[in-house]
């Protein structure tokens, strides 16, 4: 069975800056930002790198309140994911360069990921 | 030799009443031929016919009550170009009434005040003036070898025209590829350039008007086709295989070239215009106005 | 009878030259307190009133010259010119515009030398003359130039009231105006070659005070530029008028009628030197800047520049030597100029948004064609070249006018600002939309001009050439013209209309000016048949005759055309309304869409203008450097004519 | 010559057949595994309710009382999930697909399976 | 049978499928299936259409862009919902910004479930709606134009 | 008054079948601004793990996209089977190896016939469709379905491949490589597909690495990133050479695909030849808990399915990074002063798949 390389490093949300610019400053590549809700108001956020198909994930776990700094100063594509994380959970996010103001991804339900969502009718 | 007003009006009302059939046949066998090349079996031979049947069954849908005048007049002036054409009427004269019915066209969908239309009314004028000298050109062309503008005295010239006009022809051939919205110049007119500006100057166009523009369209072909009757119209038998020759070709660069942007087709047909006509013209001239004047 | 009908007209014709003037005059010393619109609608009223008489009793006559003592009218003439001279050098030097000084210094110079050398031998006795060609000059200019006059009245009051910054001085322009017109008069009646310098002169000065009428720094440059290109044919004139004198020292060749009949090689130099400051007024390339640069004067006097006066006094003058250029390598390259600024004025107006460049463009070009028409100069390009003066006049004045009305209204001469102009102000934009149907649509005055060229051309030697150009310019006309009307007519909802507070006599002049360009396209066989073919019968012994069939099919597509529109009265089906189709987004009256990022987008549509293909820099640079060339040829060949 | 490389398929298309079946006047293409639609068979549903777990659109609804097993086939997404996990083999994949409808609706069908001791071949499906 | 059901001309749009269906009504014009012989041509434009064919279950966010689009279709014209989307939201019927079948925003014609929906199913619910939109014609025309609804509001 | 044309690019458009927006900003024809615009298909089902059991899954996971859904619904379950460390039989992994080189043909050939509807030339679009259906045949013959496959299962595959159907298919794959080898020919060597493929949306290796462009629109880059060379499924096994190309522009783009498609062809023949007879599932038990960043090269790029457990049968959470949102930065650049002509050109250039994008 063959595991593709991965690694979790959790940092401090003010050492985000630094550490992704060293990042940028060894040829990493930026693969993707992804959060998720591990408690009630509890965020974690993965910010993968690849180089040479090892993936380093540099992780903050944060609160809904929490504003966090935009990366799009190192990595300019990043707005997909930034955005993309505000408008379903809520992140605050600060400084993105191209920034939809919550129009990114319009929901019918304000930060769905933030919430807990009730729906579905029986068959 | 002027027509007699008779025999000219008879000719235009045979065309006015004829013309749209044979239009709408050449349209039908053209999307039949073009299905054929890309390997499917296509839309049944009175496909045209439908369509604009169809087109007079739906609502009359508008963004302004205007576009009815532009489409009625587009139509309208086609057929007095055409049956200007038919009766034997004079060239240049047919030209400026074709020009005209294209303005109309144009107008409508500048009327509508909508991105998509407003763009293909551009892309539409770029194609005019692309394709214009050399319609021109063609004209003189055959006023140079049978010193008529007169189509009734150049149809009956006995001189094969197109040993003279070879270069005018070709160069008619390609604006006749832009005349008949035929791929790499398909830039502006309903379902060929949709990927960029959805449907061009018809884009806001629908029901009967859609109708009115798809009727003028086929006044057109059979006009067009005419002009290259011309050229062969001293032996009515080559002409007819060369016309069949000449629009299976289209359909063949139809099929085998992508859609070039429009400075490629300005410069194109202003190339062919100025180079292929041009010289043809010049020996021509030469010929007949200083070696034998 | 005889005698009688001869005197009446020569009495219309000192009318029509003195008459303007004293108008001008009496509008100059007009109290303040005076009101002095009437005057202008009185005077504008009698000159069109005797222009139309001039042609009713001299449409069937054929050249007529007359003899008018010349002595003191001379002394008079050159007792003006000297003091515009003298003024003119004083504005020079205190704008510090060296170049035009010095122009204006070798022309007085070349007329003093004139005068002292020759001009005080001759005596010439047919000094005024009158064919039909004059009568269609009499008749742009005093229609179309006094309807201009009084459209004026309102134009110049609300352009005071919109720039206040610019100082009211409506006498000085009325009295230019008429000035103006009245130097018009002269021009197209003098016989005598020394005088039409003198009205040519007037020409340029009364151009010049307006051009610079706002004193703005613009004005007073491009002003200037026009004093320097138009003095420049002056001095070419007034060499053309030593060389005369020099080689006939009778002066009976200074007499217009007689030069032109005196054969190649007496005519030839005058001819070419004459022309060549017939470019020069009729703004061909290399000299088109001026006429662009003169768009900064208020509109009425571009109107009058454009279409019935200044440029119209240049191709005038090269008509009237037509015949002596026909055929002749030096009129070729005329024809040349005029046909290579058609083709690229055509086209740089592609690149042009500002409504009175296109329309200076346009001039320019159609200007060209006529150029094109008399440097190749046969009778039936002679017959096209005054049907397209007169179809040019009529439209462009419209135009003018057109625009300097909604420019009134709206603040604005761009062309973007006048999208949905059929909503806005829909009387005005059917105006328009007639007045560049006039310009490019058949079966309009300039299609049916263009065509006849064709015609002509191909018969012609080296005719090729010019109907490739025009092939070619035609269709960049049509370009530029046909977005122009697509903005106007494109239809956008919910506008208010803008079209109240334009005054009666604006609305006047202009419902004139449509009629006029519908009745020329309908009356053209009658124009041509009383007036065209005469003269071209006079001056050629053939002319051109249309083909009756053609006449009917057009007349009738003319007929198609009017009753068409009413074709919406009765559209089968009850159209549904539906906005204009937005890729789907919803839109807020057809008008705005909410797109990306949340916000609200006003619907916004402009034409194409293809800079990096029409483009002025280049086209101009290139049209520069190749009329240059021609003229040069042109200038060289004479020289070695002299020779 | 770089610009007529397609002319040669466009000729020898023009000449050969067309690649198209001339579907509805031919049949349609199918195999053997073809997910067409979800049939059931009543006579050996042993009401386990698997099948309405299992399924991912929740398409199947089995009423115990009524005895019927009813499927939405506006809901179905034909991905064989419970005919996958049906214990007593009840459920197949048809390969015709389920046409075009004007209303949607769902077929009910009566769970006839009585008891295992006294097999019965009553199973046709009342709809 | 009248011109209209001898040129149906449709327009595809895609309210939230997953490509599936998407690439199967594509399909359905390709050599293989070529749905021309019917007459139909994919317009793309709304104006020109006479069938809808929608795939893919509404949302929020496309609920007006699908109305629009409907609305700007000159009568008489038919709505084909195609595949489990467009006709229940499907699989995906659960999810917060699923609103369901689209027949929650348009009136819906047909359905042609299926997921995908087979390029035969498609053909056979564009047939089916042939006959739908002669109806529509007939009932068009029996109307008189005064009393047709305004541009805007549909459903 | 400035010169403009502000065009509503979508999100109904003829070039576009998947809706996305785009707020053109034209000068004449020029693109001098562009702001996009998605979420038109949004539906969130990245929630639905908190309504379906992770075997469950499996079949919402490969509906995210109907043209790799079999990559989609393999990523998935090879994340989960690294959390669980399950081990999956080896015939299962070849198995999984051919129908994703499958993926790739359909998804490179179907691109390939709407890149072509792209630039106006139907009929290539109508040749690609036609060799595409081919493909097609053979996932309905294996599968049972066209488009969605629904084969794959937590612990292997859901069906077999009998070993005579599999020699059928390689050969078949031979006839395939002819029709595709004069599809591409066109694609590479005709002037007019060229003048508009060529020198068109120009992407620099350093701007396509640094925005994230990932597949064919990184490697027309000469940005050598395959996730296939990680070894996942069978992949270890087989031989293959990376595809790139330096140019960085539209055509560079297609030409990476058009390769690949012979790679492709390549590789499933050799898969076919070496794959092992044996089980094709393993049982599975319990449930997932921990967490996985599973990646797979699927046709548009580099897919990322990052998958947390914690034990119930209910995900934490599993998001779904495709391939074209990480593109979209570089589309966005790509466009920046191009004509109006190239727009559908550009946006098709990177393959875009907005279903998965938006999930
Ligand atoms: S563009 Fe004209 S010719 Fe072509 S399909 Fe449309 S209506 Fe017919
Ligand atoms: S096939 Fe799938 S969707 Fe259909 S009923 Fe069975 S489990 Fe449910
Ligand atoms: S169909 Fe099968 S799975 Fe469903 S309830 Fe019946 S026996 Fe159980
Ligand atoms: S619901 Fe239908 S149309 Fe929509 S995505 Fe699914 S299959 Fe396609
Ligand atoms: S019905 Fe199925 S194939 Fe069609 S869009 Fe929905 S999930 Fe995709
Ligand atoms: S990018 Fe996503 S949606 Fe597109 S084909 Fe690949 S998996 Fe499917
Ligand atoms: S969409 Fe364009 S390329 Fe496709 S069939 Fe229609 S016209 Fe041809
Ligand atoms: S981009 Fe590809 S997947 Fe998306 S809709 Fe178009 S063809 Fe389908």
């Amino acid at each position: 069975m063959i595991t593709q390389e991965q690694s979790i490093i959790p940092i401090d949300v003010g050492k985000l800056i630094g550490s992704v610019e060293q990042c940028r400053n060894e040829g990493y590549r930026l693969a993707q930002i992804g959060c998720t809700k591990v408690g009630d108001n509890a965020f974690e956020i993965n910010y993968s790198f690849d180089k040479d198909y090892v993936l380093k994930n540099l992780r903050i776990t944060v609160t809904a309140e929490t504003e966090i700094p935009s990366i799009t100063g190192m990595y300019w594509g990043a707005f997909v994911y930034e955005n993309e994380m505000h408008d379903l959970f809520g992140i605050q996010v600060k400084g993105i360069n191209i920034d939809f103001k919550g129009t990114f991804i319009r929901t019918s339900v304000k930060y769905p990921f933030g919430v807990t969502i009730v729906k579905g009718e029986k068959p | 030799m002027i027509p007699e007003p008779y025999e000219a009006i008879v000719k235009a009302i045979i065309y006015l009443l004829l013309a749209p059939v044979l239009g709408g046949l050449i349209a039908g066998i053209d999307r039949k031929v073009t299905a054929r090349m890309q390997g499917r079996v296509g839309p049944p031979l009175l496909q045209p016919f439908y369509d604009v049947g169809k087109f007079f069954e739906k609502e009359n849908l508008v963004v302004t009550t205007t576009q009815n005048f532009y489409a009625l007049s587009y139509l309208v002036f086609m057929a007095v170009a055409g049956a200007l054409f038919f009766s034997g009427g004079d060239m240049l004269l047919v030209i400026f009434a074709f020009t005209l019915s294209h303005i109309f066209l144009v107008l409508g969908a500048y009327a509508a005040f909508s991105p998509y239309s407003h763009i293909g009314a551009e892309r539409e004028l770029i194609q005019i003036i692309a394709y214009e000298p050399m319609i021109i050109l063609t004209a003189v062309g055959m006023y140079m070898v049978t010193k008529s503008f007169y189509v009734g005295s150049i149809v009956q010239s006995t001189t094969p025209i197109i040993l003279y006009l070879p270069g005018v022809f070709i160069g008619y051939l390609i604006v006749l590829t832009i005349k008949l919205r035929k791929s790499p110049f398909d830039l502006s007119t309903s379902h060929h350039a949709h990927q960029e500006i959805v449907k061009g100057v018809t884009t806001d166009f629908a029901g009967p008007n859609l109708g009115r523009i798809e009727i003028a369209h086929w006044y057109e072909y059979v006009f067009l086709l005419g002009v290259v009757y011309l050229f062969f119209a001293w032996n009515p038998f080559i002409a007819i295989a060369a016309i069949i020759i000449a629009y299976f070709l289209e359909i063949l660069i139809d099929n085998t070239t992508s859609r070039v942007k429009w400075q490629m087709t300005l410069r194109s047909a202003w190339l062919v215009a100025g180079t292929l006509g041009v010289i043809n013209l010049g020996v021509l001239y030469y010929l007949r106005m200083v070696v034998v004047p | 009878m005889e005698g009688g009908y001869l005197v009446q007209i020569i009495q219309l014709l000192l009318f029509l030259i003195l008459f303007p003037l004293i108008s001008a005059i009496v509008l100059l010393f007009a109290g303040k307190s005076f009101d002095t619109s009437w005057i202008v609608k009185i005077s504008a009223l009698g000159i069109g009133a005797v222009s139309l008489y001039l042609l009713a009793v001299g449409f069937d006559k054929g050249l007529i010259t007359y003899a008018v003592s010349s002595g003191p009218v001379d002394l008079v003439m050159i007792i003006i010119e000297l003091v515009i001279a003298v003024y003119l050098l004083y504005l020079g030097i205190r704008h510090k515009k060296y170049s035009a000084v010095i122009l204006v210094l070798v022309q007085a110079a070349l007329i003093l030398w004139f005068e002292m050398t020759y001009g005080r031998h001759i005596e010439l006795s047919y000094n005024l003359f009158f064919d039909q060609l004059s009568i269609i000059m009499a008749l742009i200019v005093g229609i179309i130039g006094s309807l201009i006059c009084v459209y004026s009245l309102g134009y110049m009051e609300t352009y005071h009231q919109h720039h206040p910054e610019i100082k009211d001085r409506r006498r000085m322009f009325f009295f230019l105006l008429f000035a103006f017109l009245s130097a018009m008069f002269g021009l197209v009646f003098s016989n005598n070659l020394v005088w039409i310098l003198f009205f040519w002169e007037i020409t340029t000065f009364c151009s010049f005070v307006l051009i610079g009428y706002s004193q703005t720094e613009e004005a007073t440059n491009n002003a200037f530029l026009a004093l320097s290109m138009n003095l420049l044919g002056g001095v070419a004139f007034a060499a053309a008028l030593i060389y005369i004198a020099a080689m006939d020292p009778s002066g009976r060749l200074l007499e217009l009628n007689t030069l032109i009949h005196s054969g190649y090689v007496f005519a030839i130099i005058p001819a070419v030197l004459i022309s060549f400051a017939g470019l020069t007024k009729a703004a061909q390339l290399p000299f088109s800047s001026w006429l662009l640069g003169a768009m900064v004067a208020p509109t009425p006097v571009s109107a009058l520049l454009h279409s019935s006066t200044m440029v119209k006094a240049g191709v005038y003058i090269i008509l009237r030597f037509a015949p002596v250029l026909t055929g002749t390598t030096e009129g070729l390259m005329i024809a040349l100029v005029g046909g290579i600024t058609f083709l690229l004025a055509s086209c740089m107006a592609i690149s042009q948004s500002n409504a009175k460049r296109v329309l200076a463009y346009s001039t320019i070009g159609n200007l060209g064609l006529i150029v094109a028409c008399a440097g190749v100069g046969t009778y039936n390009l002679m017959w096209v070249a005054i049907l397209l003066m007169i179809f040019h006049a009529v439209a462009k004045s419209l135009l003018f006018l057109c625009v300097g009305t909604v420019e009134n209204r709206i603040g604005s001469r761009d062309i973007e600002d006048m999208g949905g102009l059929i909503e806005r102000m829909p009387k005005l934009a059917v105006m328009m939309f007639i007045g560049m149907a006039g310009m490019f649509l058949a079966p309009f005055g300039m299609i049916i001009s263009k065509w006849a060229a064709i015609e002509a051309f191909i018969t012609a030697p080296f005719g090729l050439v010019f109907i490739v150009i025009l092939a070619f310019g035609g269709s960049a006309s049509l370009f530029f013209w046909c977005k122009w009307m697509g903005k106007i007519i494109s239809v956008m909802r919910h506008q208010e209309n803008l079209e109240t507070g334009i005054r009666p006599e604006k609305w006047a002049v202009l419902y004139i000016l449509t009629g006029l360009v519908v009745i020329v396209a309908l009356i053209f066989p009658l124009i041509s048949s009383a007036l065209i073919e005469p003269f071209v019968m006079q001056i050629y012994g053939e002319t051109t005759r249309l083909a009756q069939a053609n006449i009917t099919i057009m007349l009738l597509m003319l007929g198609l055309l009017i009753i068409m529109p009413f074709s919406m009265l009765f559209t089968g089906k009850a159209p549904r309304m539906a906005p204009p189709y937005m890729g789907g987004m919803t839109t807020e009256g057809g008008m705005k869409y909410t797109g990306s990022m949340g916000i609200s987008h006003d619907l916004v549509l402009s034409n194409y203008y293809l800079k990096n293909y029409f483009g002025e820099e280049k086209l101009f640079m290139t049209g520069t450097l190749v009329c240059w060339g021609l003229i040069l040829i042109a200038l060289i060949m004479i020289v070695g004519v002299i020779l | 010559m770089g610009f007529f490389e397609m002319t040669k398929t466009a000729l020898k298309t023009v000449m050969s057949r067309p690649a198209t079946i001339l579907y509805p006047y031919q049949p349609a293409k199918k195999t053997g595994l073809t997910r067409g639609h979800v049939a059931y068979d009543g006579s050996k549903c042993i009401s386990c309710s698997i099948c309405v777990k299992k399924c991912p659109s929740q398409a199947i609804l089995l009423n115990k009382e009524a005895k019927t097993w009813q499927i939405d086939r506006f809901r179905c997404v034909v991905c064989s999930s419970c005919v996958d996990t049906c214990p007593s083999k009840c459920l197949f994949m048809d390969t015709q697909y389920t046409g075009p409808a004007v209303e949607k609706s769902v077929e009910v069908f009566a769970i006839t399976y009585v008891k295992p001791a006294k097999p019965e071949k009553k199973d046709e499906p009342n709809q | 049978m009248t011109y209209l059901a001898k040129s149906p001309w449709i327009i595809h749009y895609d309210a939230s499928s997953c490509n599936g269906c998407d690439i199967e009504v594509l399909a359905a014009l390709t050599p293989v299936y070529d749905v021309e012989r019917f007459g139909i041509v994919n317009t793309g434009n709304p104006k020109h259409a006479d069938v809808f064919l929608v795939t893919g279950s509404v949302n929020e966010q496309n609920r007006e862009i699908l109305k629009n689009t409907y609305d700007q279709m000159a009568d008489p014209k038919v709505v084909v919902a195609i595949g489990i989307c467009a006709a229940s939201g499907g699989i995906f019927r659960e999810c917060y910004n699923v609103m369901g079948g689209i027949d929650k925003v348009i009136p819906v014609d047909v359905f042609v479930p299926g997921c995908a929906a087979r390029p035969e199913a498609i053909i056979d619910g564009v047939v089916k709606a042939l006959g739908i939109l002669e109806a529509k014609r007939q009932a068009m025309n029996d109307r008189p134009a005064a009393t047709r609804k305004p541009a805007g509001d549909s459903v | 008054m400035t010169k403009q044309i502000i065009v509503p690019f979508g999100p109904q458009h003829p070039v576009l079948p998947e809706p996305i927006h785009l707020d053109l900003v034209l000068e004449d024809e020029r693109v001098v601004d562009v702001i996009p615009s998605i979420g038109y298909i949004h539906r969130g089902f990245e929630k639905l793990v908190e309504k379906r059991e992770f075997t469950e899954y499996v079949y919402v996971a490969e509906r995210t996209c109907g043209i790799c859904s079999f990559i989609h619904g393999m990523t998935y379950c090879v994340g989960v089977e690294q959390i669980m460390n399950i081990e999956v039989p080896e015939r299962a992994d070849y198995l999984r190896t051919i129908w994703s080189e499958y993926s790739r043909l359909h998804s490179h050939l179907l691109w390939l016939g709407l890149f072509a509807d792209s630039f106006g030339f139907e009929n290539l679009f109508m040749n690609a469709w036609r060799i595409r259906e081919r493909i097609l045949d053979v996932f309905e013959q294996t599968t049972g379905g066209r488009v969605i496959q629904g084969t794959c299962k937590i612990g292997g595959v859901r069906r077999d491949i009998a070993n005579e159907k599999l020699a059928e298919m390689s050969s078949n794959l031979d006839s395939i490589r002819k029709e595709i080898e004069d599809l591409t020919n066109v694609f590479l060597h005709d002037d007019t597909v060229r003048h508009r493929t060529r020198n068109v949306g120009v992407l620099s290796r350093e701007d396509a690495y640094h925005l994230g462009a990932v597949g064919p629109t990184g490697r027309g880059s000469g940005v050598a990133i395959d996730l296939r060379k990680t070894g996942y499924a069978a992949y270890g096994k087989l031989n293959f050479s990376m595809v790139t190309d330096s140019c960085g522009d539209a055509y560079s783009r297609c030409l990476v695909r058009c390769k690949e498609l012979f790679s492709s062809i390549d590789l499933i023949q050799q898969a076919i030849r070496k794959i092992p007879d044996g089980p094709i599932e393993v049982k599975v038990t319990g449930a997932p808990n921990g967490e996985f960043f599973c990646r797979a090269e699927q046709p548009r790029g580099e897919l990322v399915h990052y998958i947390k457990g914690n034990g119930t049968k209910f995900l934490v959470r599993s998001r779904i990074r495709t391939p074209t949102l990480s593109n979209i930065p570089s589309l966005i650049k790509m466009l920046q002063g191009c004509e109006l002509a190239d727009v559908p050109v550009i946006v098709l250039s990177i393959d875009p798949c907005i279903s998965c994008t938006e999930r």
